[in-house]
C-alpha cells in the first residue's frame, strides 16, 4: 500500500526527467484490425485483441486472437497481471496476456471498461451494460454491487477510480456519472445525464480535477475531485463524444475524441478548443484518442482506417499503421524498474 | 445476428437434393408410428447422404463430410486425417465452431485417432471462441461447453480456452442452461419463432439430449427441443411458417418457405420440401437425428388443417439494456390458421431491433418454393437509438454497421423487415389493423406495404380497399391514407473492398417483381381482412361483401379505427390506447403462456401442455419430467 | 315348428322299420389328426362329417379341430351350431358361413344344444357355466342363478323335448335342472366330479341317463327329477359318454377311456364289456348308435370302429385315424 | 450364411448402461444382427424351403428381394395355418409388407383372414397373440363387413371385441398380476403383439398400451434376471431351460435389450418376430439400468396369480406370492409352493452367476414330481385320463417320469427368506410319484455329504448348503435339451431322490467372498441351529446364515422371528426397483435418479428425472 502511494509521484516524475529517453511506459492497444470484414461466426483473417508496442514503435500482438477486447487495466504491483473487458465478461491474465482465465460467470456479460483500484488493487471494478460488477480477488470471481444505482438506467459504459484513495470510484451510466466512497457498497448520483456518459478521467496533474465526455451533454467537469460536474464550454453537445486524454507531459493540454466530429484537442485546460482533424481523413472518425504519458504524443484512432500519430498534439499528423483497425482504448503501463 | 447463413459451406451444390428439387411430398401412406418412424428417418438419412455424395476424391473432406463419416462409422481413418488438417489451421466461427466440433467430438469419441481427438481436445484450450450477444450465441456457446467439459471432466482451468476448469466451466454452463429454459417455459422466449435461428436452439438441444451423461439435463434437452418442435408445428401452414417473428430475414420474411425452420418441417413431419442445402445448418441437427423422437402428436399437429383455429401466446422482446423502463417488453402474439390461409401478429413495438417481423396474412399455395406468399405493411425505422436500446454500442456507426454485417436493408427506406414503437397492431381472427404514428424527425417517415409478385387480380377500388388474390384466399387491404406503387428492388452483394465489410448494390430481379404500397403520411394505418375463397360465391362477392362492412376511421390528432370485420366483430382501435372488441378493452396481461387448442400453459408456470385430438404430452421443467397420456 | 311337431309322435313308430332307408341324419363331429397342438399346422380335414345315404362320411363346414358338440334348428337344418374352442359358432346356410357368436368373456364351449319346442333358443355348456341365446345365436348371456358360484364345469346340457325351457346341465358338482329356459336352476342331483353326458331316451321322454367321472352311470324314470345310479357300471373310473339306440329302447352304450365299451341290451340292468375286436385296452373317447342300430366307437390315438352286433365284434371305420367327439342322429331332413 | 455373432462369440461382460447414444446404437446393432442372420440364410433358389414367414418379414423390413416375398407370401397363403401362432407371424408380414408387398400377395393375406377358422387357444398367451392379431388386422381393413372375415363378424366388431378382451388382459396384470409371469419362453408370446400395438396401431390409446405394457414386462425381466439370466421361479418353463437357466427365449430379451448375455442359438426362434419391428420401440434407461446396474443386493416381492383353475379350487386364480433375491454371485427365488400351472411351473431355485452361462446348469431346487389327471382337469376342460398320456407328446416330454425336474405339486409348501430356503412336502398316498427330487448339477464342484446331514457344494463364485430332511439316494440326471426334445442326454449332474412322502429340503446360500474359506462356510452352516420334525407333518425350525428365527411347518404360515409372513400384505410390486398396489393399475419404475411411471387409470407414462 505505502509502496504504491509511493510510486505514483515519483511517476510523474520520472516522465518528465526521462521524457525523449528511454520510455517509463509500455504502451497497450486493444482492439481489432479488419472490422466490419468481421461478423461474429465469420473467419478471421487477422489478430485481434492485445497489441504491445515494439522497441521499434510497432505494435506486437500477444496471446489470444479475441477481436472484442474493449481495454484493460493493470496490477500496479505487477504489470503481467492485468484484466481486460471482453465481449464475453472480464478476462485476467497473470502473464502479460499469453494466457487468460475468464473471471466472470454467465450472469454477466459484455463489460464496457474495467479498472483496479490503485490502492487496493486486489479490487477490480467493471462497467456492465446493465450495472456493476466487483472483484476483490484480483478478478478471479465477481458479485454485483449496484445499490444506489436505477433499477433501469444503470447502463454503465465506464468505472474510474480516484488514484487517492481506494473506494472511491466513478461509474458513467445511461442517466448519468454515480459515484461511491465505499469500494461500490452505496452509489449516489453526482450528476443527471438525459444519455449515456462514455468517459471519466482524472487529472495526471491535479488529483481534484476530472473530465467526463458524454453522448448528449458534451463534456464535463469537476474541480472538486467529482463530486460536482459542469458542462466544458467550446464543445458541441449534439453529438457523441467518446473519450477524453489528458496529456501527462504538459499541464492544460487534454485531446477529445468523437465519432461524428473527430478530434478536439484544448492547450489551456478546457477553456478552448480547436478541432484537429486536418491531416486526417476525410472520414474522420475518431473512436479513440490518447497521449503518451512520456513523450506526449498524440494518438488518434480513426475507425475503419488506421491509427493516426501526431508529435505536435494534432496540428499535422502521420498515418501509422494498424490498418482498418478499431482501437478500443490505449492503456499506458509504468515499466517496473529493470 | 444473420451472419451464419452467410458462413454455409456448400462444398456439394453440385449433388442433387431429393426432396428440394421433387414435386412436393405427398401425404404417408398411413399415419402409423412406425411409418413415421421410418419415413423420418429416410428424411435424416436423406440429408447425411447428400453430404457424403458429394464427396470428391480429389478434394479434402469438408468438416460436414467428415462428421457425416463418423456417424455413418465409414473410414474413421480418413476422418481422422482430415480433422488433424483442419484443426491445423487458425480456427473461428466462435459458438458456429463450437458445436461443430462438439458434435465431431462426441461422434468420433470412439472412432477417431487418439491424435485426432486429442487435436479437437487441444483445439478448445488455444481457440477462443466469443460467447455472442444473443440468446441463440449463448445457447450454443454454454450447451457445446456443457458436454465438452463432461466428456472432459476433473481438468484444470489452463487447459480449456478461458482458463477455467472444467468443472467450473460445467457448473457455469448447467446454471446458464437451467436459467435459459427457465425463462423459455416461464414468460417465453425472446428469439420466438425466429424463421432460422430455430435451428440454433434445436441443434444444441438435440446434443443434450444425446450426448449428456447427466439424465436430468438429457430430459431437459429432449423436453425443449419438444418444446420447439410443437411450436414450429403449431405456427406452420402446411410446413411454412408465417406470421410474426422475432428475427427473419428480408428473403425469408416474403419468401416465406425459404427458411431454415423449413428444414425442421420437413425432418419432423416431411409435409414440403426442404430448403436449398438442408438450409445449411440442417446437418448439424441430421448427424443426431436418430436420438430424437418426434412425438405422432406433433405430426397430427403440423398436418391437421382441417379447422380453424386460433392461437394465443405470450413471448418477450430481446434483452433492452437501455432506454427502456423494461429490460424485456412483453409480446404478445396472436395466430389464425385456417386450412387456405393463415394470419399472425404481435400488438407490434420493438421485440428485435433489426430482424423483427410483426404481422402478415400468408396463404397457402401448391407449392411454396419461390413463391411469395404474404402480405403485410411495416414502418421502416432506422434508429441509432433504438441500436443502443439492444446493443452496448456508441450511437454513430452502426447503421453504417449492419450492411456491412449483412443487413442491407437496415438503413433504407424501402425496406420491408422492420418493427418500430410507432407502430401497433390488433388482431382478431382474420382481421389484422395496423396504426402508425409517427414522431417527427424519426426516419423514415412513412409506411411500406409488401404486395407480392403472386398476388392475382390486384383491384384499388374506388371504395378505398385495395382487393386481390392469393392461392385460394381472398384478400382485402385498406390503407388509411394516400399512396404510392414502387417495384421493390433487391440487394447484391459486391465483392468485398479492403476492410469494409459486404458491400451491397439494389438491383431489379428477374421477371415478376413484389411491389411497395408506399404511403409517406406519419399518421397511418393499415386494415386487412382475409377469407376464403371457398366462403363466397365469386371474387366480386367477396368485395361486394368488405365494401359493405361499417368502417369509421381518423388519422389526427391520432390514428383510430372503428370497423365491424367480415366476421361480424366490432373493433374499436386508437393508437395509443387499448383495443376495445365487441365492447370489451382486450386484456393483454391476462394472456398465458400458451393459450389455443395444441399448446396451453400458464405463465410463471414451467409446465406445458401439447395436445392434439385425444394424445397429450407434459413437459414439466419443475420436476424435469415428461409425461404422455391419451384420453380414452 | 309345425311339421316338427307332427314328427315327434312317430318316433318310436318308425324306430321299428329297421330296413327301411334310414329316416334318420347320422352327423358326427371328428378329428382326424393325431398329436395336435396349438400352432401346429393343421394337414387333414377335421370337424363335422355327415354320412351319406351310401354310407361315406360328407365333410361339411370349416376345418375345425376343436368341436366338441353340434345342434341343428329343427325347423331348417341349414341352422347350425358348434360348440368349440373358441366358444360358440352359428351358420344359417348349412355350413358354408360361420359367425362366432359369444365375445371373449366365453370361451371353450363343451356342448350345445337346441330347444325343440323354442328353437330361437341355445344352450351352451361352459367350463365356467352356461350361456344361453333367444336369438339363434345372434347373442348370448349367462344364465347361472342357481349354479354355485365355484363348480359350475359344465360338460353336458341337454333340453327336454316335451317342454320348452326344460333343460338338464352336467356340471362339476351334479346335475341342474332350469324349467323356465334357465332363469333359475337347482340341483337335482349331487356328485363329486364332473357329470360328463346326459341323454333323454328317444323312445320315453321320461326316460334319461348320464355318465360320470366318479359316481358311475345314473339313470331317471321321472323325466330327470330323481336318479338313481345304474348298478353294474363301475364308478372308480371316468365314463365318457352314454348313448340310446334309437332302433331298441332296452339298448343303451357307455364309453370310457379306462373301461372301454360297455353295452347293455336289457334297458340298464346289466352290462357287459365289449373291448373285444378293439385294439387292447381301447381308450374309448366316444360311443354313439346310428339310425340302423351299428354302434361306434371312437379310440383314442387309435380310430373310429363300429360294429353291426352291438360290440360283439369290431371292424375299423373307413374314417381313418379319426376321433369322434359327438354323435347325432336327427330325424331326416326334409328336403 | 453369416454366423450368429452374439451366439457364437464370447460372453458379453456389461456392468454399466453406454452413453444414451452408444446405448441406442448398440441395440439397433444387435437388431441389425438378427436380420442379417435371418436374411443371410435365405436361398432364393430354394424359396419354399428357406423363407418362412419371418424370413418375410425381416426381407421386407430390409426392403429386399420383394418378388421374392410376393411369391412365398402367396404359397404360404394357399394353406394357412390356423390359431395364434399362425395368427400374429401373418401380421407381421401384413404390416411390414403393407406398401411392400404386391396386391395380389396382400390379398391372398387378407382372404386368409376369411377362409380360415382361428383357433384361439387355451392359454394367456394364445389371447394375447390372437386378439392382438385380430386387433390390428381388423384395423388394417376397417368397415369390411362380417362375410369377409373368419369370424363372422365385421371389422368393427372383432376390433371392438379385440380391444376389449387386451384392456380386460391389461387390467387384470396391472392389478393382480399376470399369470404367465417370468415364463422362460412365452415371455415372447407377450412382447411380440405388444410390440406390434405400439408400432403399429392406429388408435393412440392401443399404441399407448401397447407401449406401457412392454416397459411393463421388460421391466419385471430386468428385476428377476441375473446377468441377463431368468432364474428363480417360472410360472411356466420347459425341461431345457429349468436347467440350463440361459438357454431360453427370455435370454434373446435380456441380450437384445440389455446386452447382458449371449442370445440363444437362431435368436430363440421367435425372436425373429421381435427384430423387424425393434427399432419402433427404445427400452427406457431406467429398465436398462436395473438391468445391469445393481446397487448391491435387493429383495423384490412380487404377486402373480394361477392360471385360471375351471374346477377343484375355491378360486378361479389363486394369488401367487414371488421372492426373489438377488446378489452379484447368485439369486434366490421363489413362490410359496402352488400349482401356478400344472405342467410346466418352476416353484423355487437357487441359481448362481457364471461368466459364460452357455451350456451351464447353474441352478439349485427339489420338487414333488407331481402327474395327476385330476389337477390337468382343474386347469383344462378335459377328461382325467387323456392328458397326463398326450402331454409327454405336446412339449412337456418329462411330464410322466418319476426323475422329472419340471413342475409344481400341491405338496410342496416354500419359505424363503433372503437366501435360505425351506421346502416342505407331505405327499397324499396313493401319488403317482411318492418321492421328491433335488436337482444336483454337473457344475457344481466340491459336492460334500457332510455327516452333519448337510451336503455343501460351491457353484461360481456361491456356495451352498442343502439339507434332505430324509433319507435319499443318487440317480444320474438325463437331459431333455428341450420342451421338443426326442432323446434323453446323459451330460452329468445328478438328482437327488428322496422316496419319503413326508419330506423336505433346506437350502443355504452364500457369496464365496464371505468367508475364509470352503470349510468355513461349512463351518458356519454346521454351526446353525436347526430342528426339524417330520411327523405328524415336516416342520422346521432354523436360525439362517443371517440370523433370521425361522419357523415353518407344513400347511401352516411360515413365522420369521417369531412374526408370521402375512401374505395378505403384499403389493403386486415391492422392492427398490418396482412398486405397485394391488389392484393399483401403476407402476412405479425406479432406478437412482431416473424414475418412469406407467398408469393405465390415466393411460399415462411418466418419466422424470430427480435432478
Amino acid at each position: 500500500m505505502k509502496k504504491t502511494l509511493l510510486a505514483f509521484p515519483l511517476l510523474w516524475l520520472l516522465t518528465g526527467l526521462l521524457a525523449g529517453a528511454v520510455p517509463a511506459h509500455d504502451l497497450y492497444l486493444f482492439g481489432a484490425v479488419n472490422i466490419g470484414g468481421r461478423v461474429i461466426g465469420s473467419r478471421d483473417t487477422a489478430k485481434n485483441g492485445v497489441y504491445v508496442r515494439t522497441a521499434e514503435g510497432g505494435f506486437a500482438h500477444r496471446g489470444i486472437n479475441y477481436p472484442a477486447m474493449l481495454t484493460g487495466s493493470f496490477d500496479p504491483r505487477d504489470p503481467r497481471v492485468f484484466h481486460v473487458a471482453a465481449l464475453c465478461g472480464v478476462l485476467t491474465t497473470t502473464d502479460g496476456g499469453h494466457s487468460w482465465r475468464i473471471g466472470t460467470s454467465w450472469d454477466m456479460t459484455e463489460p464496457k471498461s474495467v479498472m483496479v483500484d490503485p490502492n487496493a488493487p486486489d479490487t477490480v471494478y467493471a462497467a456492465l451494460p446493465d450495472g456493476l460488477g466487483v472483484s476483490t480477488d484480483r478478478g478471479h470471481s465477481w458479485q454485483r454491487r449496484e445499490q444506489g444505482l436505477p433499477a433501469r438506467g444503470k447502463y454503465t459504459q465506464v468505472v474510474t477510480v480516484d488514484r487517492t484513495s481506494a473506494g472511491r470510484v466513478f461509474a458513467g451510466c445511461e442517466t448519468g456519472i454515480y459515484f461511491t466512497e465505499d469500494g461500490a457498497k452505496n452509489w449516489r448520483r453526482v450528476f443527471v445525464t438525459v444519455d449515456t456518459v462514455t468517459d471519466i478521467r482524472q487529472s495526471p496533474h491535479e488529483e481534484r480535477v476530472w473530465l467526463a465526455t458524454t453522448q448528449s451533454a458534451g463534456a464535463l467537469i469537476s474541480r472538486d475531485s467529482g463530486l460536482t460536474w459542469a458542462g466544458v464550454s467550446g464543445l458541441p453537445a449534439d453529438q457523441a463524444l467518446y473519450n477524453v486524454a489528458f496529456d501527462a507531459t504538459t499541464r492544460g493540454r487534454i485531446a477529445i475524441a468523437s465519432w461524428s466530429l473527430g478530434l478536439f484537442t484544448s492547450e489551456d485546460g478546457g477553456a478552448t478548443w480547436t478541432v484537429r482533424n486536418a491531416g486526417l481523413p476525410a472520414n474522420h472518425r475518431v473512436w479513440r484518442n490518447a497521449v503518451d504519458p512520456d513523450t506526449g504524443r498524440l494518438y488518434a484512432a480513426v475507425d475503419g482506417e488506421a491509427l493516426f500519430t501526431s508529435d505536435d498534439f494534432g496540428h499535422t499528423w502521420r498515418r501509422d499503421g494498424l490498418e482498418t483497425s478499431r482501437i478500443q482504448s490505449f492503456v499506458f503501463v509504468p515499466r517496473t524498474q529493470p | 445476428m444473420k451472419k451464419f447463413l452467410a458462413l454455409l459451406l456448400l462444398a456439394t451444390v453440385a449433388v442433387a437434393q431429393p426432396s428440394y428439387e421433387a414435386p412436393m411430398p405427398g401425404p404417408p401412406p398411413d399415419t402409423r408410428p412406425d411409418t413415421l418412424r421410418r419415413a423420418y428417418l429416410e428424411r435424416v438419412n436423406e440429408t447425411l447422404d447428400w453430404y457424403l455424395e458429394a464427396i470428391d476424391p480429389a478434394k479434402p473432406l469438408t468438416r460436414e463430410q467428415a462428421l457425416v463419416k463418423l456417424v455413418r462409422r465409414e473410414d474413421a481413418d480418413l476422418a481422422s486425417q482430415r480433422i488433424l488438417e483442419l484443426l491445423a489451421e487458425p480456427q473461428s466461427g466462435d459458438m458456429f465452431w463450437m458445436f461443430p466440433w462438439t458434435a465431431i467430438a462426441f461422434a468420433g469419441r470412439d472412432q477417431l485417432s487418439p491424435e485426432a481427438r486429442a487435436a479437437i481436445r487441444d483445439a478448445w484450450r488455444t481457440y477462443f471462441p466469443m460467447r455472442g450477444d444473443t440468446e441463440n450465441h449463448w445457447v450454443m456457446y454454454y450447451s457445446s461447453l456443457f458436454l465438452m467439459t463432461e466428456l472432459y471432466p476433473g481438468e484444470p482451468g489452463e487447459t480449456w480456452f478461458n482458463g477455467k476448469s472444467s468443472a467450473e466451466n460445467h457448473a457455469e454452463a448447467r446454471d446458464f442452461l437451467l436459467h435459459w429454459m427457465d425463462i423459455a417455459t416461464t414468460i417465453g422466449q425472446g428469439e420466438f419463432n425466429a424463421t432460422h435461428y430455430i435451428g440454433e436452439y434445436a441443434i444444441p438441444m438435440l446434443y443434450l439430449a444425446t450426448w449428456s451423461e447427466d439424465p436430468a439435463m438429457r430430459q431437459r434437452g429432449r423436453m425443449l427441443l419438444d418444446l420447439l418442435m410443437a411450436e414450429l408445428a403449431d405456427n406452420t401452414l402446411h410446413g411454412v411458417l408465417r406470421g410474426p417473428n422475432a428475427r427473419t430475414d428480408d428473403n425469408s420474411v416474403i419468401q416465406r418457405w425459404h427458411a431454415l425452420a423449413t428444414y425442421f418441417s420437413w425432418t419432423m413431419y416431411g409435409h414440403i420440401p426442404p430448403p436449398p442445402h438442408y438450409g445449411g445448418w440442417g446437418i448439424y441437427f441430421a448427424i443426431a437425428a436418430a436420438h430424437y423422437d418426434p412425438p405422432p402428436l406433433f405430426y397430427r399437429i403440423a398436418t391437421d388443417r382441417e379447422y380453424d383455429r386460433e392461437q394465443h401466446d405470450h413471448k418477450r422482446s430481446r434483452r433492452r439494456w437501455r432506454y427502456s423502463d423494461v429490460e424485456m417488453m412483453p409480446v404478445y402474439k396472436t395466430g389464425y390458421i385456417r386450412r387456405d390461409y393463415a394470419v399472425g401478429s404481435y400488438q407490434g413495438g420493438l421485440s428485435d431491433p433489426i430482424q423483427a417481423h410483426v404481422w402478415d396474412v400468408t396463404w397457402a399455395v401448391p407449392d411454396p418454393r419461390g413463391v411469395h406468399n404474404t402480405i403485410f405493411s411495416t414502418h421502416p425505422l432506422s434508429s441509432s437509438r433504438v441500436l443502443q436500446m439492444y446493443f452496448t454500442e456508441y450511437p454513430d456507426w452502426m447503421i453504417d454497421l449492419l450492411a456491412s454485417q449483412g443487413k442491407p436493408s437496415y438503413g433504407v427506406p424501402d425496406k420491408i423487415l422492420s418493427c418500430s414503437p410507432y407502430e401497433q397492431v390488433f388482431q382478431d381472427l382474420d382481421t389484422i389493423i395496423a396504426l402508425y404514428d409517427i414522431p417527427p424527425g424519426i426516419v423514415h417517415q412513412r409506411i411500406n406495404g409488401f404486395f407480392s409478385k403472386d398476388l392475382l387480380d390486384v383491384t384499388e377500388a374506388k371504395s378505398g380497399w385495395i382487393f386481390a388474390r392469393g392461392g385460394n384466399t381472398y384478400l382485402a387491404y385498406r390503407p388509411l391514407a394516400p399512396y404510392a406503387w414502387e417495384d421493390l428492388l433487391g440487394y447484391r452483394q459486391l465483392p468485398r473492398t479492403g476492410g469494409s465489410g459486404y458491400v451491397w448494390e439494389r438491383f431489379r430481379p428477374e421477371g415478376e417483381v413484389d411491389r411497395i404500397l408506399v404511403s409517406p403520411h406519419p399518421q397511418n394505418g393499415t386494415i386487412v381482412q382475409a377469407a376464403s375463397a371457398d366462403e363466397f360465391a365469386s371474387f366480386a362477392a367477396f368485395q361486394a361483401a368488405i365494401n359493405a362492412l361499417p368502417l369509421a376511421f381518423t388519422l389526427q390528432p391520432t390514428p383510430a379505427v372503428k370497423f365491424t370485420t367480415l366476421r361480424g366483430k366490432q373493433v374499436e382501435f386508437t393508437y395509443g390506447a387499448a383495443p376495445v372488441l365487441d365492447g370489451k378493452p382486450v386484456g393483454y396481461t391476462s394472456w398465458k403462456l400458451f393459450e389455443g387448442p395444441h399448446l396451453n400453459a400458464e405463465l410463471g408456470a414451467r409446465k406445458i401442455t401439447i395436445s392434439h385430438g385425444r394424445q397429450h404430452r407434459v413437459l414439466d421443467f419443475n420436476t424435469v419430467t415428461t409425461t404422455d397420456y391419451v384420453t380414452p | 315348428m309345425k311339421n316338427f311337431r307332427r314328427l315327434l309322435p312317430m318316433l318310436g313308430l318308425l324306430t321299428a322299420v329297421a330296413t327301411a332307408t334310414p329316416a334318420y341324419d347320422f352327423y358326427i363331429c371328428a378329428n382326424i389328426n393325431r398329436n395336435y397342438v396349438i400352432g401346429s399346422k393343421i394337414v387333414t380335414t377335421n370337424g363335422i362329417f355327415q354320412r351319406t345315404d351310401a354310407g361315406a362320411w360328407r365333410h361339411f363346414g370349416y376345418n375345425d379341430t376343436s368341436i366338441s358338440a353340434l345342434a341343428f334348428d329343427p325347423r331348417d337344418r341349414n341352422v347350425i351350431y358348434t360348440a368349440t374352442l373358441n366358444g360358440l359358432w352359428r351358420s344359417l346356410d348349412g355350413g358354408k358361413n360361420w359367425r362366432i357368436s359369444n365375445g371373449w368373456d366365453m370361451t371353450e364351449g363343451r356342448d350345445v344344444a337346441v330347444d325343440p319346442n323354442a328353437p330361437d333358443h341355445v344352450y351352451l355348456a361352459l367350463p365356467d357355466g352356461i350361456a344361453v341365446s333367444t336369438d339363434r345365436a345372434e347373442t348370448l348371456v349367462r344364465r347361472e342363478n342357481g349354479l354355485p358360484e365355484r363348480g359350475k364345469f359344465t360338460q353336458a346340457i341337454k333340453v327336454d323335448r316335451t317342454r320348452a325351457g326344460r333343460v338338464f346341465a352336467g356340471c362339476e358338482v351334479g346335475i341342474f335342472l332350469t324349467e323356465d329356459g334357465a332363469q333359475n336352476w337347482r340341483q337335482v342331483f349331487a356328485t363329486k366330479e364332473t357329470v360328463n353326458d346326459l341323454q333323454q331316451s328317444p323312445h320315453d321322454p321320461q326316460l334319461w341317463v348320464a355318465a360320470t367321472q366318479s359316481a358311475g352311470a345314473l339313470i331317471s324314470r321321472d323325466g330327470g327329477l330323481k336318479w338313481v345310479r345304474l348298478a353294474g357300471v363301475p364308478t372308480e373310473r371316468a365314463l365318457y359318454n352314454i348313448t340310446f339306440d334309437v332302433t331298441n329302447p332296452a339298448r343303451l352304450a357307455i364309453g370310457s377311456w379306462a373301461h372301454g365299451v360297455l353295452t347293455t341290451e336289457d334297458g340298464g340292468a346289466t352290462w357287459t364289456s365289449r373291448n373285444a375286436g378293439l385294439p387292447e385296452n381301447p381308450r374309448v373317447w366316444r360311443v354313439g348308435v346310428d339310425p340302423e342300430g351299428r354302434l361306434y366307437a371312437s379310440v383314442f390315438q387309435e380310430t373310429l370302429f363300429h360294429s353291426d352286433d352291438f360290440g360283439r365284434t369290431w371292424q375299423p371305420n373307413d374314417l381313418v385315424g379319426s376321433l369322434v367327439n359327438y354323435f347325432v342322429t336327427l330325424p331326416k331332413a326334409a328336403n | 450364411m453369416s454366423a450368429q455373432p452374439s451366439f457364437e462369440g464370447p460372453a458379453p461382460v456389461v456392468t454399466t448402461v453406454p452413453a444414451e447414444d452408444q446405448r441406442l446404437a448398440a441395440y439397433h446393432a444387435r437388431v441389425d444382427e438378427v436380420l442379417a442372420w435371418r436374411a443371410s440364410r435365405v436361398d432364393l433358389n430354394d424359396i419354399p424351403g428357406t423363407m418362412d414367414m419371418a424370413s418375410i418379414a425381416i426381407l421386407l423390413t430390409l426392403g429386399r428381394d420383394i418378388d421374392a416375398c410376393n411369391e412365398r407370401v402367396l404359397q404360404m397363403m394357399a394353406e394357412p395355418g390356423t390359431g395364434p401362432f399362425w395368427m400374429f407371424p401373418a401380421v407381421c408380414v401384413a404390416f411390414t409388407g403393407r406398401d411392400l408387398l404386391s396386391p395380389e400377395a396382400r390379398a391372398s393375406i387378407r382372404e386368409a383372414w376369411r377362409t380360415t377358422r382361428q383357433l384361439r387357444g387355451d392359454t394367456e398367451n394364445h389371447w394375447v397373440m390372437y386378439y392382438a392379431s385380430l386387433y390390428l388386422m381388423s384395423e388394417l381393413y376397417p368397415n369390411e363387413p362380417a362375410e369377409t372375415w373368419y369370424t363372422g363378424r365385421s371389422s368393427e366388431e372383432n376390433l371392438a371385441e379385440a380391444r376389449e378382451w387386451l384392456i380386460h388382459w391389461m387390467d387384470t396384470t396391472t392389478t393382480v398380476g399376470q399369470g404367465e409371469f417370468n415364463t422362460t419362453h412365452y415371455i415372447g408370446e407377450y412382447a411380440i403383439p405388444m410390440l406390434f400395438m405400439a408400432s403399429w396401431a392406429k388408435d393412440p390409446v392401443m399404441k399407448q398400451r401397447g407401449r406401457m405394457i412392454l416397459d411393463w414386462m421388460f421391466a419385471e425381466l430386468a428385476t428377476v434376471t441375473l446377468n441377463g439370466v431368468l432364474r428363480g421361479p417360472n410360472a411356466r418353463s420347459d425341461e431345457g431351460s429349468v436347467i440350463e437357466r440361459w438357454n431360453a427365449l427370455a435370454s434373446y430379451f435380456s441380450w437384445l435389450l440389455f446386452g447382458n448375455t449371449p442370445s440363444p442359438a437362431g435368436y430363440g426362434g421367435w425372436g425373429l418376430y421381435f427384430a423387424p419391428v425393434a427399432k419402433n420401440y427404445v427400452l427406457p434407461e431406467v429398465i436398462h439400468r436395473i438391468a445391469v446396474e445393481r446397487d448391491g443386493d435387493y429383495v423384490q416381492r412380487d404377486r402373480a396369480r394361477t392360471r385360471r383353475y375351471w374346477r377343484y379350487s375355491d378360486e378361479l386364480s389363486p394369488p401367487v406370492y414371488k421372492t426373489n433375491y438377488l446378489r452379484r454371485d447368485y439369486a434366490v427365488g421363489s413362490t410359496q409352493g402352488i400349482v401356478n400351472d400344472v405342467i410346466q411351473a418352476h416353484v423355487w431355485d437357487v441359481t448362481w452367476r457364471e461368466e459364460d452361462p452357455r451350456g451351464k446348469h447353474p441352478t439349485m431346487f427339489s420338487l414333488h414330481p407331481h402327474s395327476s389327471g385330476r389337477m390337468m382337469q382343474a386347469q383344462f376342460s378335459t377328461y382325467p385320463e387323456p392328458m397326463p398320456v398326450s402331454v409327454p407328446f405336446e412339449g412337456k416330454p418329462s411330464y410322466n417320469s418319476p426323475d422329472k425336474i419340471l413342475g409344481a405339486s400341491p405338496y410342496e409348501k416354500v419359505f424363503q427368506d433372503l437366501d435360505t430356503v425351506i421346502a416342505l412336502y407331505d405327499i397324499a398316498p396313493g401319488e403317482h410319484f411318492p418321492h421328491i427330487n433335488g436337482f444336483f448339477s454337473k457344475d457344481l464342484v466340491n459336492v460334500t455329504e457332510d455327516k452333519s446331514g448337510w451336503i455343501f457344494a460351491q457353484g461360481g463364485q456361491a456356495y451352498l448348503a442343502y439339507r434332505p430332511l430324509a433319507p435319499y439316494h443318487w440317480i444320474p440326471y438325463l437331459h431333455f435339451a428341450s420342451g421338443w426334445a426326442k432323446e434323453r442326454q446323459d451330460l452329468g449332474g445328478r438328482v437327488l431322490t428322496s422316496p419319503h412322502l413326508k419330506n423336505g429340503t433346506i437350502v443355504q446360500a452364500a457369496s464365496v467372498a464371505e468367508f475364509e474359506s470352503f470349510a468355513a462356510f461349512q463351518a458356519a452352516i454346521n454351526a446353525l441351529p436347526l430342528e426339524f420334525t417330520l411327523e405328524p407333518v415336516p416342520a422346521v425350525k432354523f436360525t439362517t446364515l443371517r440370523g433370521k428365527q425361522v419357523a415353518f411347518t407344513y400347511g401352516e404360515t411360515p413365522v420369521v422371528a417369531g412374526v408370521p409372513v402375512d401374505y395378505a400384505q403384499w403389493k403386486l410390486f415391492e422392492g427398490p426397483y418396482l412398486n405397485a398396489e394391488v389392484g393399483g393399475r401403476k407402476l412405479t419404475i425406479t432406478h437412482g435418479r431416473l424414475q418412469r411411471v406407467l398408469d393405465f387409470n390415466t393411460l399415462t407414462i411418466k418419466d422424470r428425472v430427480i435432478e
